[in-house]
């Protein structure tokens, strides 16, 4: 391996892989700047050279006359997963720091078992919750709301929460938490002044998990919010629904796909850095 | 103001941590702990800690009820091994946590965080984190911080341990000043090292094994160690033990010749007894029991030089460094007027005596 | 201490009963609806005993996804994770550009699964897009990715890998990035080449991390729905249809709800029992393969 | 067995600083074949990135390594047929012992009969043989050392084996034993062994001969016996020993050595016109005298520590601080100000910072 090809194999397996990964994007790119001409000759590529471009597809999903309007779904994702995540990483922190520092018996029932409680609810498909969750919200009048779409949502993240902080808490020396507490500090305010200053890693990456998998849940918005409530992935999927103005979908996939994309270039350092090998171990 | 722990045991899967431990800590004196790794001794710091339970047993201070207070109210400050802080606290926050959480004034906090700073060297700084400082510098902020609140306890889990030997010797010292004016504070300071606890120690205690074996100043434990535990517990390298007898005047020790029962013996019974022998006062000589060198140590200015005579080991200590072959042959000498002499069981009978020109150190 | 323990209660319980409530409600509704008969015509909690269980295990199209699901997820597990172990390795060490790499080959996994579906879709178009064009200009046939069973199941796995390959990525490299690297100095010190190196230190090293990122690729493959829903509709027929489709024809679009309770619970128990089977099958196998 | 030389090499790890703050500056050593020597200083000394260098691990700014003679400088680790046994204890977690210890020789391409013979050899030697087909994870930390060494030693060609800091992480009941074992095995076997270590009973028990370092220089090489003795400097001085060793200013009058007024001798002269004059003496030394008499002077006890089989009393003569390290039954003495001697023959003649040649 360590002959002068190696460099040649690495590179182009590299590169293989970057066009698949980076191609769908760029399929939706050019797509966006298309119209019907664009489109109905068959596949093509590179604007000017080979269609006219046109930011027809821009305008409708931007409340152009025909099109759709964004920007309310995409408001209503951003209050949802905004808000999901922030419970989830308040209780996910606190269920953790208990989890990692104090023991329990209950029964046969130990600490490794409650973990495995949280991080077991992964396994639920959304679609065997969302019947009754229809129910529930509905008896509750909830169906169609912010609030009942945020409270379902907990159910999704609060398991990644617990599970990324129990690791990262269980790396933090438990001398942290005995010298605040000599130092004066009751429970609450040793994990608040000690330990949560000191968890900065770790609550950003269970932040972006809680926010990946939040703003890219489509089941549960799917049934359990309609007209009032309508988030960003749906908003999408129900433009490929009808015949496809493909031109007016690439756009708002992009826009849809976005602000993930952002935080994933502000984040990768705190994901490469490792921080994330405790929780897999 | 007395901190009185009475009876307490806990024992963790089946081993003992505590055993029947009673001690009384006084205010203004520094009480030195020594024992081996596993001694039991951190266990005992973090149950007056508060950090850790027991079994059974007592804790009482000021005559109440220790136990029962929870470790942010025990008015208790600790110094660990590892050299702990807080990460996201720079030097002095870390050392106005503490006062900060015991709510005084900004001005008496700034005052009291530089004068303990100063106390231990670290003056100029302030503003730095504690990743950017070495592991000695840690120790002395970690130190700094416990210090600068003046608690009713100060516990230091062998803070010296983690450190390379020449800062080691150098802090032992300031250790020296920096304890010598506790007021009120009752000390308590846990070491593996004999010398340590000699020498910072107002009162030592001997632990192993989850019990204390024996209380005492440095002077009474070194000089007369209640068992053969203590005594090699208390000497470092430890004491050299050996099987004799005594009859009818003479001392006889497997290998080596009888020789006359020095005064100091001289009304023990006929019999067999353990005999403790320090490796100062074992001797390599031109003359005597002929050994084998099986290791050669050097510690400091001293060489250990550890000799199996037959199948009884002796460490010999001699003072400066020299060079001494693995395999070599060489001739011991005892120093028969420096025997301990234990019974059987290893409970202390007789001792030398120290009391030539002896005068009461410090 | 008797005082943290009337503490420790307070940090766990918030999360642990909102958990719970969230969660059981569903369970026990589910296990209650499975007995019954009810249906868009009949909505309400009857009691029919074990029918619907009955029914379901005659329901051939039900456990054709099951079996389908087990080769899916399966499948792009394996590939998700030769492939995203290799990149890892690649982009690991010295790479120009890796922190472009790095980033990049995540940024797939922080896509919305259903937005990129409907992309994939048009990318799998049979006159209109990329892929049958680009075979074209191989000089190979069209090929009807979205209306044959066997294309479209391609095409299926094809969007599973591209889409959660970056997960596998990410925690092989999280993995890799934290390994110690003396015992890598003391292979070369030893004199061994790279690939005994890979054989003897970097794979054994990486096998807790492969064990629980492979078992958490399965733990979300299972799920599989949302792609399948917007990308062919378990089509053409049933060919790509997966438990979770299913599920979602039989209990909302077509709203037999007591039915759909009986397989609900059968897929969960069903999944269980077979992440807990193949958890315990990879870790034994990882450790053989490292001790051999 | 091989002999390391190691000619002018420096190194810094930024480019282009100045000579002064290169973390190795350029030095000329020999470690001869077959011999144990120890690498010691504070951290930061330089003492890891000469041993990177001679493992390969970093490529020295300027300099060259010869093992034997050949130049290896520019030779990858894996070339260098060197062992090391790292501060970690680091096994092949998936194989078994006696896999761990053929490892090194299946990539050498030995047949299985050679390979076989030469493991069992050494594993006896590291008394491992009774566990040879237990996974070597499973072992203890000082038992994955003896590993480690084993690993180097199975190679009859080793050039060097290199141990950086092995005893860190071992239990202190057991380091003990595993020194002497490492002793044991070396002597043994007798490969060239370099051992770094920031510990100086370490590096003094271990070695035959010892490299204090400090600030990426080489302060003195020699026997224990010869740094103890005969400290090339006041650091090594102040290093080396336990109490560290004393140092008092001179003066001179009328081409006289005085100490505090009072005429000294030691053991050789101070030349003439050296401006800082010391003379050095080891605590041990260091004697209370009952009299007056020559190189007698009057002392102030300030402290007494108690150590157990000795004190050290701490007292000011003429302006300076002296310990004394006297045994215990000698006891303390009675007043505060009495006499002290200073031993021709073991005060050192110092200028400025350096010991004066005996000529």
């Amino acid at each position: 391996m360590r002959s002068r090809l190696y460099p040649v194999f690495k590179y182009t397996m590299i590169a293989l892989w970057a066009c698949f990964v980076a191609g769908p994007f760029f399929w939706a790119m050019t797509t966006s700047f298309k119209d019907v001409n664009g489109v109905q000759g068959g596949a093509t590529y590179l604007p000017w050279l080979q269609y006219e471009p046109t930011v027809v597809g821009w305008r409708n999903i931007f409340g152009g006359a025909g099109g759709v309007d964004v920007m309310r779904p995409f408001f209503n994702s951003a209050v949802v997963t905004v808000a999901a995540s922030a419970v989830s990483l308040v209780l996910g922190s606190l269920a953790a720091y208990a989890l990692s520092r104090y023991r329990f018996k209950l029964g046969f029932i130990k600490n490794s078992d409650i973990v495995f409680f949280f991080v077991s609810q992964r396994i639920m498909p959304p679609v065997v919750l969302v019947i009754p969750f229809f129910y529930l919200l509905q008896w509750t009048g909830l169906l169609d709301t912010v609030l009942g779409l945020v409270i379902v949502t907990v159910a999704l993240l609060l398991p990644i929460a617990v599970w990324v902080m129990v690791d990262f808490f269980n790396g933090i020396p438990r001398e942290i938490d005995e010298m605040a507490m000599l130092d004066g500090c009751g429970p609450f305010q040793t994990f608040v002044r000690a330990i949560l200053p000191n968890s900065l890693p770790g609550l950003t990456v269970a932040a972006m998990f809680c926010v990946v998998f939040g703003w890219n849940d489509f089941f549960f918005a799917f049934r359990l919010t309609f007209t009032e409530v309508q988030t960003l992935p749906q908003a999408v999927v129900a433009l490929n629904s009808s015949i496809p103005p493909w031109w007016t979908l690439s756009a708002a996939a992009l826009f849809g796909v976005a602000p993930l994309i952002l935080l994933a270039l502000r984040v990768e350092r705190y994901l490469s850095k490792g921080n994330l090998s405790g929780a897999v171990r | 103001m007395n901190l009185s722990a009475t009876d307490l045991c806990l024992t963790v899967d089946g081993v003992d941590h505590l055993k029947d431990v009673s001690a009384t800590f006084v205010p203004g004196r520094l009480h030195a702990v020594i024992g081996r790794t596993m001694a039991g001794k951190t266990t005992l710091l973090r149950v007056l800690a508060g950090l850790q339970g027991v079994d059974s047993g007592a804790l009482t201070r000021q005559g109440a009820d220790f136990l029962k207070t929870p470790v942010w109210r025990r008015d208790t400050a600790m110094v660990y091994q590892q050299f702990i802080n807080y990460p996201h606290l720079d030097v002095f926050d870390n050392v106005a946590f503490p006062l900060k959480r015991a709510g005084l004034a900004r001005d008496e906090i700034r005052r009291r965080v530089t004068d303990s700073l100063a106390r231990v060297g670290l003056a100029d700084f302030e503003r730095r984190k504690p990743s950017q400082l070495s592991g000695g510098q840690q120790q002395r902020v970690a130190l700094a911080r416990a210090l600068a609140r003046g608690t009713g306890i100060l516990l230091l889990d062998e803070p010296l341990a983690n450190l390379d030997y020449k800062l080691r010797e150098q802090l032992r010292d300031e250790f020296r000043t920096l304890f010598s004016d506790q007021g009120d504070t009752v000390v308590i300071y846990t070491t593996t090292e004999p010398a340590e606890a000699m020498m910072l120690g107002d009162v030592v205690l001997v632990m192993h094994e989850g019990r204390i074996l024996q209380t005492g100043s440095p002077q009474e434990v070194f000089e007369r160690p209640a068992t053969t535990t203590v005594a090699s517990i208390i000497n470092d390298p430890p004491m050299n033990i050996f099987t004799g007898r005594i009859g009818s005047g003479q001392v006889t020790v497997a290998g080596f010749q009888a020789t006359h029962v020095s005064a100091h013996l001289a009304d023990l019974p006929d019999g067999t007894y353990r005999f403790g022998l320090r490796a100062t006062d074992v001797g390599l000589a031109s003359a005597g029991v002929e050994g084998e060198v099986t290791f050669v140590e050097i510690s400091g200015s001293e060489t250990f030089v550890h000799v199996a005579v037959g199948e009884t080991p002796f460490v010999v200590q001699i003072e400066g460094i020299h060079d001494v072959a693995l395999g070599d042959l060489v001739k011991l000498r005892l120093r028969p007027e420096r025997l301990f002499a234990f019974d059987e069981e290893g409970t202390l009978q007789r001792t030398p005596s120290y009391d030539l020109t002896s005068v009461e150190g410090r | 201490m008797e005082a943290l323990r009337r503490h420790k209660s307070m940090f766990l319980l918030p999360g642990l009963l909102t958990l719970a409530l969230i969660i059981i409600f569903p369970l026990l509704f589910t296990i209650r609806v499975s007995f019954s008969g009810w249906n868009v015509s009949n909505p309400q909690l009857d009691f029919i005993g074990g029918a619907n269980y009955t029914a379901m295990l005659h329901d051939s199209r039900f456990w054709a996804s099951i079996t389908r699901l087990v080769l899916l997820a399966g499948g792009t597990v394996l590939i998700q994770y030769v492939i995203g172990f290799g990149m890892a390795l690649l982009v690991w060490r010295e790479a120009r550009g890796r922190r472009l790499w790095r980033v990049l080959f995540l940024v797939p996994m922080m896509t919305t699964p259903v937005v990129m579906a409907a992309i994939w879709q048009m990318i799998f178009h049979e006159s209109l897009g990329p892929v049958n064009d680009l075979l074209g200009m191989l000089g190979l046939t069209k090929v009807p990715w979205l209306t044959e069973s066997g294309p479209a199941l391609v095409a299926l796995m094809t969007v599973e890998v591209w889409q959660w390959t970056p997960f596998m990525f990410l925690l092989l490299l999280a993995g890799l990035l934290s390994l110690p690297k003396e015992p890598f100095m003391a292979a070369a010190i030893d004199g061994a080449g790279a690939w005994r190196t890979f054989r003897k230190v970097t794979f054994p090293l990486m096998a807790p991390v492969s064990v629980a990122a492979i078992i958490i690729r399965l733990i979300e493959a299972s799920k599989l729905s949302d792609s399948v829903y917007v990308l062919t509709s378990g089509g053409p027929g049933s060919a790509t249809e997966t438990p979770g489709y299913y599920l979602y024809i039989q209990g909302l679009r077509d709203q037999q709800t007591g039915y759909s309770g009986a397989m609900s619970l059968t897929y969960l128990v069903l999944m269980i029992v077979t992440l807990t089977v193949v958890a315990a099958l990879l870790a034994r196998a990882f450790k053989l393969k490292g001790a051999s | 067995m091989t002999q390391l030389d190691i000619v002018d090499v420096g190194h810094s790890y930024r480019s282009g600083a100045e000579e002064e703050r290169w973390a190795l500056k350029p030095l000329r050593l020999t470690f001869e074949a077959g011999k144990t020597y120890a690498l010691v200083g504070p951290s930061g000394c330089g003492k890891t990135t000469l041993l990177n260098v001679l493992s390969g691990l970093v490529r020295p700014s300027q300099g060259h390594v010869l093992f034997d003679g050949a130049d290896v400088t520019a030779l990858p680790t894996r070339a260098r047929n060197i062992a090391q046994v790292f501060q970690f204890p680091v096994i092949y977690r998936s194989m078994t012992v006696y896999e761990n210890l053929a490892f090194p020789l299946q990539c050498r391409r030995w047949d299985k009969a050679r390979i076989d013979a030469k493991v069992r050899q050494v594993a006896e030697a590291l008394d491992l043989d009774d566990r040879l087909e237990q996974p070597a994870r499973r072992l203890t930390a000082d038992d994955k050392q003896l590993i480690s060494l084993g690993r180097g030693l199975v190679r009859d060609d080793v050039a060097a084996v290199l141990m950086d800091e092995p005893l860190t992480v071992i239990d202190p009941q057991l380091k003990h034993s595993l020194r002497r074992k490492i002793r044991e095995i070396t002597e043994q076997f007798g490969p060239t062994v370099i051992y770094v270590t920031h510990d100086q009973y370490e590096a003094m028990s271990i070695a035959q001969e010892v490299l204090v370092m400090k600030d990426g220089r080489a302060m003195q090489q020699g026997t224990p016996e010869q740094l103890f003795e005969a400290p090339s400097s006041t650091y090594v001085g102040y290093f080396i020993g336990s109490p560290a060793m004393n140092f008092l200013t001179l003066d001179r009058t009328d081409g006289h050595v005085t100490l505090g007024g009072r005429p000294l001798t030691m053991a050789w002269d101070m030349p003439e016109g050296t401006t800082e004059c010391q003379v050095g003496i080891r605590p041990e030394y260091v004697e209370v005298a009952t009299e007056p008499g020559p190189n007698t002077f009057p002392a102030r006890l300030r402290d007494v520590r108690d150590h157990g089989p000795q004190r050290v009393l701490v007292m000011e003569v003429a302006g300076g601080l002296v310990r004394a390290k006297v045994p215990r039954e000698d006891g303390v003495p009675a007043s505060e100000e009495f006499l002290v001697r200073l031993p021709r023959a073991k005060a050192l003649p110092y200028a400025d910072g350096r010991l004066v040649l005996h000529s």
